[in-house]
């Protein structure tokens, strides 16, 4: 019984441990790379939405600043992470290096709007919120057509 | 004795694993004092030739604690376990906590009930340490 | 002598033959503690292969269900062997060794 | 009138006990992912809890034991410590997700960062288990938490597809794009949600705390009949909700303020406020019975005199594992470890851990010595024995999916 103990315990530390380093794997072949660009690319449409969707509901007076800066500052980290999960992966062929400058110029580009967005809502900035909102829809279509063609 | 042999007068039969190891040791005032951890029998050489039958070793006391509990672990984790039981003791006395079977008033399907209230018994030394090296130290434990 | 000397012992019947370890023991009392005087013996020996049933309850059938385990369990327990106290001949640490056979305790719990 | 009174404050409190961190993020991210097609997993966890927290219930009202004498006695000092371990570390998770959980609900509210706020919430729950009087802390939460009722108000505002969400719930479907080890993933973790093991550890240490007799199984049923379905009810629609607003999107829910967002769509400032109200009042009651549980199993265990009915200094070793137990899951948060990350793998491991607990309250409500003519009927021995082997089978499952899915990523 003793015995079972211990293997339970390894049991739940490697379990722990795998959901802990699970978050960096090295891409494989030009399909996988293909793959990734392609999760990244989802990742990030759901991450604007939830973004545009804070930041439409403060605009509109639904909601308190604080909760809205803090569902909009949570994309912002989420993008930026997505972008640096994504660069941490080795392009293993030409192709996936134009695809990788592709992605990431679009992905970027959609983090830095989600920092303005961000930046405009803690000021108050209410065209410049929705100037970032303009431009996040924009982006969106882009990080769309990504997602399609990865 | 919990079973519905034990509704019989005469002599009624009980498993140690069923009736009696891991109950709730329960005091007269209805606090919880512990629980049965292992059972003492008196020293009951097996019979030996003609004899049969003569010597059957009577229950003694039921022992609770950790002296107790950490033999009836077993392994490494049992050993261990009653070092820190051993550590407890102010006089380092390796015997384990003993609840003489005189003390039984009753077995009933909530556990087996004694007839001295909780703080009467001698398997208070946990307790007491978490009770006097804590709990009475944060304003509001009612002590 | 303490439970745990005894629970968990191999068995050996007179002629060697290994009977399983003890997973419980039989206690007989005359009375019950609320008479005042209460003794209680220790009578028998449970040996075999598992003490699951017991453990759980269903030893002396006085269980309601679930359906799949009631008869599981009640068979498992006819596989176990009470060894009376009086048959044990001698005591080891680990090691329990009868004076009687396989035969003569089957014949006897029949 | 007191009476009935009585009854709907069990009731109400049982709903309120039983969503917690898990269910408000499990539900969030299934309907944002899935849309309805995981409805069935929140139905049969919640007929399980039910099933089972009567059983417990009628052991803790008929039989005067609570689920961990039964667990010590039926399974052995061995087993039953494995088992108590087990349960205890799972707690410690629970108690760190729920903890984490308040203090991002303060930090939505005040926009002060949650890892400053776990301390102070730490210390308050501390506080309540330690000076607030046992129903108090039961009933207060629990009408507070019935907040979330609002999920269902904005339910109704909401462009809300009623048929779609009926054909998914019965002709349930992995949608595109999703592969089955996700989404079975995500089924164990709605199924861990609602069968949390801390819960029947809770209800059966609770009903000793309110001392309940034999008289009391009708109350009891009340609370385990009406209130957990009720609250499976809640989850439904917290699920729902996310479905009009969040799936369109593509909303991957990953914080919990997103929870909400379908909610602040609806009914705006109130509507937010008040469900955020509901995450607070859930996720503390949440956290505190978590801690009582912890505290509930071991000294149950060790046959240590427990519980709040007694001061603390008549039960020292049951507030030095609550105080030990809160201390620890505040250290847990405190490495800044995702409190979501945490809450999912604490609901996944806890489906996996639920015929630890479950499987010896079957067995002692089978028993006639202890229960008398209140042991389980045929109805209540059928369900939980199917739902025995479901809960097996989910177990076995567990580990692999965790693993397959790195934990839904």
């Amino acid at each position: 019984m003793r015995c079972w103990a211990v293997v339970t315990c390894r049991v739940i530390v490697i379990a722990l441990l795998s959901v802990l380093t699970s978050c960096v794997s090295p891409a494989i072949d030009s399909a996988g790379y293909r793959d990734k660009v392609g999760h990244a690319a989802e990742k990030m449409t759901g991450i604007i939405g939830s973004a545009q969707l804070a930041a439409e509901q403060d605009l509109a007076g639904k909601a308190f600043g604080t909760y809205a800066d803090q569902v909009i500052s949570d994309a912002e980290q989420d993008a930026q992470s997505v972008v640096g999960q994504l660069d941490s992966v080795q392009p293993p062929d030409e192709a996936s290096i134009t695809l990788r400058n592709q992605a990431d110029d679009v992905l970027q580009n959609a983090a830095g709007q989600l920092s303005d967005l961000r930046i405009a809502q803690r000021r108050g900035d209410k065209a410049g919120m929705r100037q970032s909102l303009k431009d996040l829809s924009d982006s969106l279509a882009k990080v769309q057509q990504l997602q399609d063609s990865a | 004795m919990t079973r519905k042999a034990a509704t019989r007068k005469a002599t009624s039969l009980m498993w140690a694993n069923e009736g009696l190891l891991d109950r709730l040791l329960i005091g007269i005032d209805g606090e919880d004092v512990g629980m049965v951890d292992n059972l003492e029998f008196s020293d009951a050489t097996p019979a030996s030739g003609a004899a049969s039958g003569a010597a059957e070793p009577e229950l003694t006391a039921l022992l609770c604690g950790p002296l107790a509990f950490g033999p009836r672990l077993g392994g490494r984790i049992g050993t261990w376990w009653t070092a820190i039981g051993r550590r407890l003791r102010p006089d380092g006395d390796p015997a384990p906590n003993r609840i003489p079977i005189q003390l039984v008033r009753r077995i009933s399907h909530r556990g087996v009930e004694l007839a001295v209230p909780a703080t009467e018994l001698p398997n208070r030394r946990v307790f007491d340490w978490a009770r006097s090296r804590v709990v009475d130290k944060i304003p509001g434990s009612g002590a | 002598m303490k439970a745990t000397d005894l629970i968990g012992c191999a068995v050996y019947a007179a002629d060697g033959e290994e009977l399983g370890h003890v997973h419980d023991l039989r206690l007989e009392s005359d009375g019950k503690p609320e008479d005042g005087d209460w003794r209680c013996r220790l009578t028998g020996l449970v040996c075999g292969s598992s003490a699951i049933g017991h453990r759980l309850g269903y030893g002396t059938g006085d269980m309601a269900g679930p359906w799949p385990l009631t008869s599981l369990l009640a068979r498992w327990r006819r596989r176990s062997l009470t060894v009376p106290w009086r048959d044990v001949d001698e005591l080891q640490p680990g090691r329990i060794t009868l004076r009687t056979s396989r035969r003569q305790l089957e014949q006897m719990q029949r | 009138m007191k009476k009935f009174l009585q009854l709907g404050l069990g009731v109400v409190t049982a709903v309120g006990g039983f969503v917690d961190i898990g269910n408000l993020v499990t539900s969030g991210i299934t309907g944002a992912r899935f849309g309805a097609s995981l409805t069935w997993a929140i139905i049969i966890g919640t007929i399980g809890m039910t099933v089972y927290a009567e059983m417990a219930g009628r052991v803790s009202a008929v039989g005067g034991r609570t689920v961990f004498h039964a667990v010590r006695e039926r399974l052995g000092v061995r087993t039953a410590l494995v088992n108590m371990i087990a349960s205890g570390l799972l707690n410690l998770l629970t108690l760190a997700a729920e903890l984490g959980g308040v203090a991002l609900v303060l930090q939505l509210v005040t926009g002060v960062n949650y890892l400053i706020w776990v301390p102070i919430v730490a210390a308050v729950m501390w506080l309540a288990i330690w000076r607030l009087p046992f129903t108090w802390l039961e009933n207060l939460f629990g009408v507070l938490g019935l907040a979330l009722i609002v999920f269902v108000v904005a339910l109704f505002k909401l462009p809300t597809d009623w048929h779609g969400l009926w054909q998914q719930t019965w002709h349930p479907r992995v949608p595109n794009g999703e592969g089955h080890p996700t989404y079975f993933f995500y089924a164990v973790s709605l199924f861990g949600a609602c069968l949390v093991p801390y819960q029947v550890v809770f209800f059966s240490s609770g009903g000793r705390e309110e001392k309940w007799s034999p008289g009391s199984v009708t109350e009891m049923r009340m609370n385990s009949l009406i209130g957990f379905p009720l609250g499976g009810l809640l989850s439904i629609a917290i699920m729902f909700a996310a479905v009009p607003v969040l799936q369109p999107r593509g909303v991957d829910v990953a914080h919990l303020g997103q929870v909400a967002l379908p909610v602040t769509q609806a009914l705006g400032v109130t509507g937010l406020a008040i469900a955020l109200l509901g995450f607070f009042a859930a996720t503390f009651a949440a956290g505190a019975e978590c801690a009582l549980s912890t505290g509930y199993l071991i000294s149950q265990y060790f046959g240590w005199p427990w519980g709040k009915m007694h001061r603390p200094a008549a039960a020292p070793q049951f507030h030095l594992v609550c105080l030990a137990a809160v201390i620890a899951a505040t250290g847990f948060i405190l490495t800044t470890i995702d409190p979501v990350t945490v809450t999912l793998v604490s609901v996944v491991l806890g489906a996996a851990a639920v015929p630890l607990t479950y499987f010896p309250v079957l067995i002692v409500a089978n028993d006639r010595d202890y229960m008398g003519d209140r042991v389980n009927r045929r109805l209540s021995n059928t369900l939980g024995t199917l739902f025995l082997v479901v809960m097996l089978v989910t177990s076995l499952a567990t580990l692999p999916l965790l693993f397959i899915t790195k934990a839904g990523l």
